[in-house]
């Protein structure tokens, strides 16, 4: 798959391919000049990725060659246990949860669960997860609570799942419940925003004391879509829409929101998937450090206020 | 029943701006009967939406309500900007228009003995929606309630986030059910009312983890949207879907209430809560 | 309803009848043999009543005439305010909920439901509650924890639903998280067994700080059908199993299982509706008052030594 | 896969008492393979009931066993008797036959580096029921592994309260509960492992509660009987319904786990405890 944006660079991809071809005939020029082309692609990657705009980047956070949190789990984790079920109504795949391990740090791992081909997809429900889904979630927090393990939840959902059933058994009340007991959950949470972090969907696992972001993920009030179609009743201005609801990490980093980005690899995380891995892996390492250093009160009182100083703009009233 | 006629020929020999027609029967009710029965139609019951004065005037006793955070108003921290402009003029606007500084009034005031603290979402205000000055009132608001060890009351009614303000937006979600978590652990009693229409992140965040959920008849009630929801599944949905009876029976709503009882029951419920 | 051993009483009931109409056409000796029977008759029942067998008392707590929870509900308490929902499901209308006040006495009601008639009967699935109808009773009590209220129980049903949908909705684990957290409230519980206390459905809402039953309810840990079809292969031994399982409130109070023993009017409950829920509002204000008059601490402690020291028979080991 | 065989012919050859019949799928297999193999069957991979000795020596490592609580037998509450005499004897009689004084067993036992407490239940002692000797020496070893802060692990099999002992043996769904409150207090690890069966009251009390609930494969699991659940709803029940699988499907089994990978998972997960 490939985006408008990397038009040049996908150029360049198929002339080294046909190159490629002649050299394996024995070509040495071809040889020679695939050497100089790859060294144009990396750069001009570099180019083109250190200037996405908003919604070039709303392409790549939904790449579909994107790390999924199976791949982070087993790729990044020594140990991962699989746990199931939310103990009121069902297993929600558009969750995953469990015991994970890094070296000697033990978490808790929690995330949407998105596919790495049509039929995973299928099964996780495009990672958009029903309130057993979310339920399953806190009942790992509070296990992770009661077990002294800190929690590390991965967010990458386009909203939780707008089905019949899913408002029939509480969509609405399982997330608000998340947000309500995360804010007291006495152990540490650290919330990264891996690929799309769609609206309530993406909020109701992500109150951590720290929240990074992939550098190419969006975290959104709304879908770029959708919000064009409300705004500017017209679908197609989605470009527009991405830049104004200011949905990248750089953008969120700005209006402290969040806390971090972690760099991807040149070319999105989709080009480098297992680069990605180690990346995240030193990233929970260093956080975890970091917020699994203070005292349990002084951990809630910071986590409140990050939360009650976002939308403060006291000095900036319209 | 003498509220409403009976003939279209009686009917058409008023003036036509006495008469109110009600939104769901379409029945012709005379204004001033619509008004003294609080805008909920005598035929059909449909309680029609209240702005947050008449609400405060329905639920708290004349001359004991005091406001808080008047001084907050919108924010524009995205210099958030679509087709129609500036999201800034269209908020200032607003205010303006409406004489309120955002879209949720915050306040404490009575209930005979009792003072409690209560927000009101107004529907009115860009539809209600949450944004980074409701989330901030509303914070204010319980911490105000822990404070004086107060009960809170919230009366929502609201689209779900202000997509004008983004995540900024969003986060107020994050940030009022904070503040009920605090008010939680300080034993001090939540009760929500739920009025047409709570959706979206108000859903999902404040409206449906009280102590004790309220909702008048027929109220929506539902975190995404009945279109959204119709084109995922493909299938009808039925009628009865996302209304305040759908809720009862599904186990998310403790109560439903007339809008002419609400006082009361609230009152009464109140006074349960033991003093520790 | 006739019981067999009521046959003496019914064939009472019948003479007093007839003579009634004679009465009515001016017969002077009718009206003072009536006077007699009825006299008769209140002995008599005295005498019966005194003297019921456990399988009578099986047919006494079933009696469609008792008082259902309604009838206590807004026969005893000045106000009851009904709360719904279990709040992830459904709600359950085998099981009622509410805040209610006697007097100056506020309490949380919960409690099994049972119909007065064939249709409410159907409605509330005849007392047998499903998982959402023990889920909403556990809200209910974290709410009276919350509120500093206490908890008053109301013990009448055959047992929890056997339904497919209640298994799959987890059934077992509702009632075994309720007698989990009921162990640990902190807020005093009074439970009533008002008519059956049939199993695992009956103690899953029945782990009080006191117990009491009423003089002609039931206690089991199966129904003495389905004992005397296990364990004598012979379904119409109810009457010999009802003898062995020891489940009247005499021989639970002699067990020391039960507290105490709320006596029903001469007759039984169904005889005199409105005597017995004075009776039970009675019992209610002053074991309240009781449980309410000692700290939270020492309440946990004698709670948890009550369960703890059911079942220790070291002197009377086989 | 030698350790059955394909023909009939070949089977027959030898003496009936070498082999096992898989009760699941029939097939026959050499006996010293059956226990080889821990009771699993090699085909179709139908998990066989073990004794509370075979599971002790399968999860807790060899001489690190110490049992608790051997002193406590059966009571007689009731002076029960039923068609077949008194239920003194036949618990006297059980207790001599199978030499366990009761239907679980308790004690302290190493997993590698770690202690843990430990109570495995018998199905072959009256069907595992739960009674007041077995609800006490439950919460006795609840209490051990608070006192010495060590993670508890419960192993059911049980088809419910043993009815013999009347309301004494429902109270002990209470008394373990109440006993897991405790533990769940401590903040100390609690892991429920589900054989074949875990059903009535033991399912409906400490079996379904763990932090972390395992299950063997295909494993029994549910409240009420399937006949009975058949007769009040009238109709047949799906052919997987109460297995685990089953269950961990509706949300109430954290992971299935072959019998002969147990002690490694178990091991692996109690690794997870924080020393706090
Ligand atoms: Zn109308
Ligand atoms: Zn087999």
């Amino acid at each position: 798959m490939a985006f408008e944006f990397e038009s040049d660079l996908e150029n360049i991809r198929e002339t080294i391919a046909v190159l490629e071809q002649k050299s394996m005939k024995g070509d040495a020029a071809a040889s020679a000049r695939i050497a100089e082309l790859r060294r144009k692609l990396a750069t001009e990657t570099a180019r083109v990725y250190s200037s996405l705009t908003p919604w070039d980047r709303v392409q790549v956070a939904r790449h579909p060659g994107r790390p999924t949190i199976d791949r982070y789990a087993h790729g990044m984790c020594d140990d991962f246990v699989e746990i199931h079920g939310d103990r009121v109504y069902g297993d929600d795949p558009a969750m995953l949860c469990g015991f994970a391990r890094i070296a000697k740090t033990k978490f808790m791992l929690i995330g949407h669960r998105k596919g790495d081909n049509t039929e995973e997809n299928i099964k996780y429900n495009f990672g958009m997860a029903n309130p057993e889904g979310y339920r399953k979630a806190m009942r790992a927090m509070h296990l992770a609570e009661k077990w002294g393990l800190p929690v590390v939840t991965m967010i990458d959902t386009a909203g939780a799942f707008p089905g019949m059933e899913a408002e029939a058994r509480g969509q609405a009340e399982a997330i608000g419940r998340n947000l309500m007991e995360m804010a007291a959950l006495e152990t540490p949470i650290l919330s990264i925003v891996t690929g799309e972090g769609g609206s309530g969907g993406a909020l109701g696992i992500a109150v951590g004391d720290r929240i990074l972001m992939l550098e190419n993920a969006i975290f959104s009030v709304i879908s770029p879509e959708g919000c064009a179609s409300i705004l500017w009743r017209d679908g197609t201005k989605a470009p527009e829409a991405a830049a104004a609801l200011k949905l990248t990490s750089h953008d969120l980093l700005g209006l402290k929101i969040i806390d971090g980005i972690i760099p991807e690899p040149i070319g999105g995380a989709h080009s480098d998937p297992d680069g990605m891995v180690v990346a995240v892996r030193q990233a929970i390492l260093s956080h975890l450090q970091a917020i699994c250093s203070v005292s349990k009160s002084r951990m809630l009182d910071a986590r409140y206020k990050k939360y009650a100083s976002i939308g403060r703009f006291v000095q900036e009233r319209i | 029943m003498g509220w409403f006629t009976k003939s279209d020929e009686s009917r058409h020999a008023l003036p036509e701006d006495i008469w109110q027609v009600c939104p769901a029967c379409k029945v012709h009710v005379l204004k001033d009967e619509w008004a003294r029965n609080l805008k909920v139609c005598p035929k059909c019951n449909h309680h029609d939406r209240l702005d947050c004065r008449e609400r405060i005037n329905l639920l708290i006793d004349a001359g004991t309500f005091r406001e808080f955070g008047q001084e907050i108003v919108p924010s524009d921290p995205l210099n958030f900007q679509d087709a129609k402009g500036p999201y800034a003029e269209k908020a200032k606007a607003t205010v303006s228009k409406l004489g309120m500084s955002e879209s949720v009034v915050t306040g404490s005031g009575n209930i005979g003995q009792v003072r409690l603290v209560i927000a009101v979402m107004d529907f009115r205000f860009l539809g209600g929606s949450l944004a980074s000055g409701t989330g901030e009132k509303i914070r204010l608001a319980i911490e105000h309630a822990i404070r004086f060890r107060r009960a809170f009351v919230m009366v929502s009614a609201s689209g779900g986030a202000r997509m004008h303000e983004g995540v900024v937006s969003l986060m107020q979600m994050a940030k009022t059910c904070a503040a009920l978590s605090k008010l939680q652990k300080a034993g001090l009693p939540y009760i929500s009312i739920l009025t047409d229409p709570t959706t979206g992140g108000v859903s999902a965040s404040f409206a449906m983890i009280g102590d004790v959920n309220i909702a008048e008849p027929g109220t929506l009630i539902g975190f995404a949207g009945r279109r959204v929801i119709e084109q995922t599944i493909k299938q009808k949905l039925p009628k009865d879907f996302q209304t305040a009876e759908y809720l009862e029976a599904h186990g998310f709503v403790d109560h439903i209430v007339n809008r002419s009882e609400m006082k009361a029951f609230l009152s009464n419920l109140l006074s349960y809560r033991q003093s520790k």
